[in-house]
């Protein structure tokens, strides 16, 4: 109709759109689910980082730590909030995930079984991400757009301090060098596979593209990562876990060997290690939670009734 | 031990043991809210933690730096009072627990900000907005919590009821407070405590709480280094990396 | 690491972990006799697990004795399967899981009574008597939880359902476990799942329990010493005093 | 009455009373008050040590530790069924101490700080009990008697295990000696209170004595624990906190310094360190396994009817 074709030149004319514009359905509705997902994984994506908190090897890094737990709470309450302005609930997209319609980024159903994890996470998950959301700060819808500008600005912050952690293991005792790598060893594919199957795969990348959703393939952004990556790999002296890695000076890419898709797969379907408990223990604060939410609601009303008195 | 030594230890490890309960909150609150604001006052209370610890280490002269004071002492010798050794619990206990701690923690801070010690002086001053906050903040969820639900109320008055004796450690001045005391670093107990028991009453009133009888028995020896069994299963999770792999920097 | 040794390594961490994990219902078992029984079976696996890692040390030859295993390894180096790691949870997961490892453990040490290494097959002797009575405590509580009230059923099923995907990876064999079996000391894999599978099928259908798809989907990374985040806390409360006093005799 | 002299009759003459006897209701009830809570404190008395099981600092020391906590809940049922042939049962009993109603040895309300005190309560706790429980394994009451037989060979075991891990940490670095010192300061008065108030403040003591339950004073109970690890220190090269003590070679006997028996009346009175969670964890652990005992009994009851049918 009409209003799609004035839509759609909107964006083709690099307009923002706004909560408050007339839109289409499916751009609704595809925003709604790629913003929550968003959202949700910044919120259970604190968990395999609480994990290693209360065991911080010093009082500086679990300084940092907490901290960038607390910008992960930060940037899942932009998102809810710009996931509202599409007309949805914070609690409804709560229930979605509690009941398993709506997904996370499956990264999060990865153990982190040592402190080097700490830095793989900053370094190759919050880096995989940076460059996944860097081209969403110029996506079509505003409050969107808005939102990833303040989460990559903290995001490239952790990717740094990640890093850091990793410079300092791959600089100290050979445990601690051994550590390292062993988190690379384990970080290393599910980070590729963050960026989702080959495009040749994706069902959604066409019409997302034209909406200004989604700026670049899944298969050129995990490129980008890989290269950005392994010469940081190098630059620690530790090696990526990938026999089949090569520079092509032609194309000057990295090459990279195939990726296991049925495991990519296999914990989507919720077969990861930690799929279960990371739910669980959502879904058990929530719960938890409620008689605490119940009773600021309680009070609220208290304190009206008593002021209309 | 130099009594100021000790004194800047017992400020310290009250703030470094209730920051490390807290972030065991971290992603696991009531709500999203929550979980930042909680987060953030654990934050507050590492960083005060780090800067007591910073000068104690300077005054003892030993070499002890934050890190070996904090991950290179057992339980006996920590001295943080047993309240915030107290397990998380509930919301309502992690909020009450809070709340005592907050309503002493901003009068000391506030009278530590007059201490004839200037650095300690400038390390109160530096602390004493956020400990403004922590206080407001905990007050006000007290009386939210009190005076919300009947869920919320009888929570929060069995949680007041359970640690109400645990708040009076922090009033119980031995040798070396009563040094700080007339070091004219600290302010004295008595002070302390009525400002406390007329805040906490006024919030309690205002929560319609009961508030416990102030004569009640007070369990202490947390200063002292006597702890209750909570604290060794803090310590062994806190301190394992860095007695795992002794000499490493991190 | 030598195949034999790593081979032993497993068995001990195992033994070891299941000892750790029983170890802290005690006092706070369902009833006295649950205490002491359920503190047995804890007694006789750390009773094994010090005869493997004895046996693990000798071979290495690298002066490790049964505490430099047990209390100066980190996660990583912990070679039991996940399963053992899992917390405890209530009685009817504490058992389902107990059931599960026994299951295996039975027919695991009768196979190993034959193995061609002497001194395995004497620990295994040693070892089956206990063996035996466990599987039978635990199968017979299996029995009387799932065909007991109607609580205690949903419970057990709960159990049983999560605590599945745990099961099988200890008939995964990897080249260490094969090593064994062509060196004729392990049983080979399908031979013992075969009677677990019939075992564990025999007493759930006494058991009135719903057996989960043999086929499903199984954890495994823990004989490799890829865990889950369970194990890190466990090692860091057993090894405390081990860490925090390095080169101290108890 | 006739009946009362002739039970007074055959306790002097030493035969012992069996359940099927007849015997006055203030014995029984006297009997099943101190049995029950000699059972309880067993029960109770597995806490403090079950908080050092998993942090044994040792396989052999744990495997010790985990043997002795199993030999408590045996003399928690030796006991319990002692009392039982007195015509109450175990549920009545445990119903009386999560009440609170029945007491418990109050030396458990102190906490367990450090693994020293693994030792201390072996060496001054059970060597304390030993001393007020050989008596009894005389007294009048044959089921009694019996039981006390039991659980003092296996406490012997207890207190030379407990001297022993004293020994180890006396004889170790210098921080274990402290940690052994530490022990002893905080467990020693506690420990002379175990045998309860000056036998001058006692009011039950004249009947119990007649009655053969109760063979000794406290206060010569007391001095015999006094007497006999004193020197036990000494060797240890540990000091006693009791500035008053000096042997008085004339009586041969130890003297010592004033109890504080406000603190005994204070922690008795529910204000000890850990009273509240003592009681805490076992009402929990009672109330959590209500739903196993009761499955018990169905399937007892499912398997009685299927024999019926």
């Amino acid at each position: 109709g009409a209003e799609e074709r004035a839509f759609q030149a909107r964006i083709d004319a690099g307009v923002k759109i706004e909560a408050k514009d007339w839109m289409p359905e499916a751009y609704r509705k595809t925003l709604i689910r790629q913003i929550s997902q968003h959202a949700h994984s910044e919120i259970v994506g604190q968990l395999p980082e609480g994990n290693w908190v209360t065991r911080a090897p010093t009082l500086k890094r679990k300084s940092i730590l907490l901290a960038k737990i607390q910008d992960e709470a930060g940037h899942g309450l932009y998102l809810y909030s710009a996931a509202e302005t599409l007309g949805v609930s914070r609690d409804d997209l709560l229930a979605a995930l509690h009941s398993g319609k709506a997904k996370y980024s499956s990264i999060f159903n990865y153990p982190t079984l040592s402190w080097a994890d700490m830095g793989a996470i900053g370094w190759l998950v919050d880096g995989s991400a940076i460059i996944n959301q860097i081209p969403l700060c110029r996506c079509s819808y505003g409050p969107y757009s808005r939102a990833m500008i303040r989460v990559c600005k903290e995001e490239s912050f952790h990717a740094r301090q990640g890093y850091d952690i990793m410079m300092s293991l791959a600089k100290g005792t050979p445990e601690q060098k051994a550590m390292a790598q062993d988190a690379l060893n384990r970080w290393w594919w599910p980070s590729l596979m963050m960026f989702g199957p080959s495009d040749a795969e994706s069902v959604n990348s066409a019409q997302s593209a034209q909406w200004r959703i989604k700026l670049f393939s899944n298969d050129e952004l995990r490129q980008r990562m890989v290269d950005q990556t392994v010469p940081q790999a190098e630059y620690l002296g530790l090696t990526v876990p990938d026999p089949d890695l090569k520079f092509n000076a032609e194309t000057g890419h990295y090459e990279f060997g195939a990726i296991d898709w049925s495991e990519f797969q296999n914990v989507l379907k919720g077969n990861g290690p930690c799929n279960r408990e990371r739910l669980r223990t959502r879904v058990k604060a929530y719960d938890d939670g409620e008689w605490f939410r119940d009773a600021l609601v309680a009070y609220a009303d208290k304190q009206a009734a008593r002021k209309a008195a | 031990m130099d009594d100021k030594v000790n004194y800047l230890l017992r400020l310290g490890d009250n703030a470094l043991i209730l920051s490390q309960q807290l972030s065991q909150w971290c992603g696991k609150g009531p709500a999203l809210e929550e979980d930042m604001a909680l987060t953030n006052v654990s934050l507050d209370l590492l960083g005060q933690t780090r800067l007591w610890y910073e000068y104690a280490g300077e005054l003892e002269g030993a070499g002890r730096d934050e890190d070996k004071i904090a991950f290179h002492r057992d339980a006996h010798e920590f001295k943080n009072c047993l309240l915030l050794e107290q397990p998380n619990g509930n919301y309502a206990d992690t909020m009450t627990r809070q709340f005592f701690f907050d309503t002493w923690h901003y009068f000391l801070v506030r009278g530590l900000c007059g201490a004839a010690d200037q650095r300690i002086a400038d390390i109160a001053e530096k602390s004493l907005k956020e400990v403004t906050y922590h206080l407001r903040r905990s007050g006000d969820l007290i009386v939210r919590l009190g005076d919300g639900s009947a869920v919320s109320h009888a929570k929060t008055q069995a949680a007041v009821d359970d640690l109400w004796m645990y708040s009076g450690e922090v009033f119980a001045y031995d040798a070396v407070d009563q040094a700080m005391v007339d070091a004219g670093i600290a302010p004295p107990a008595d002070e302390l405590r009525a400002h406390w028991l007329e805040h906490v009453g006024e919030i309690f009133a205002e929560a319609t709480l009961a508030m416990p009888a102030p004569d009640a028995w007070m369990q202490k020896g947390g200063k002292q280094g006597v702890h209750s069994e909570h604290l060794g299963y803090i310590l062994a999770e806190m301190q394992f990396l860095q007695r795992a792999y002794p000499g490493a920097e991190w």
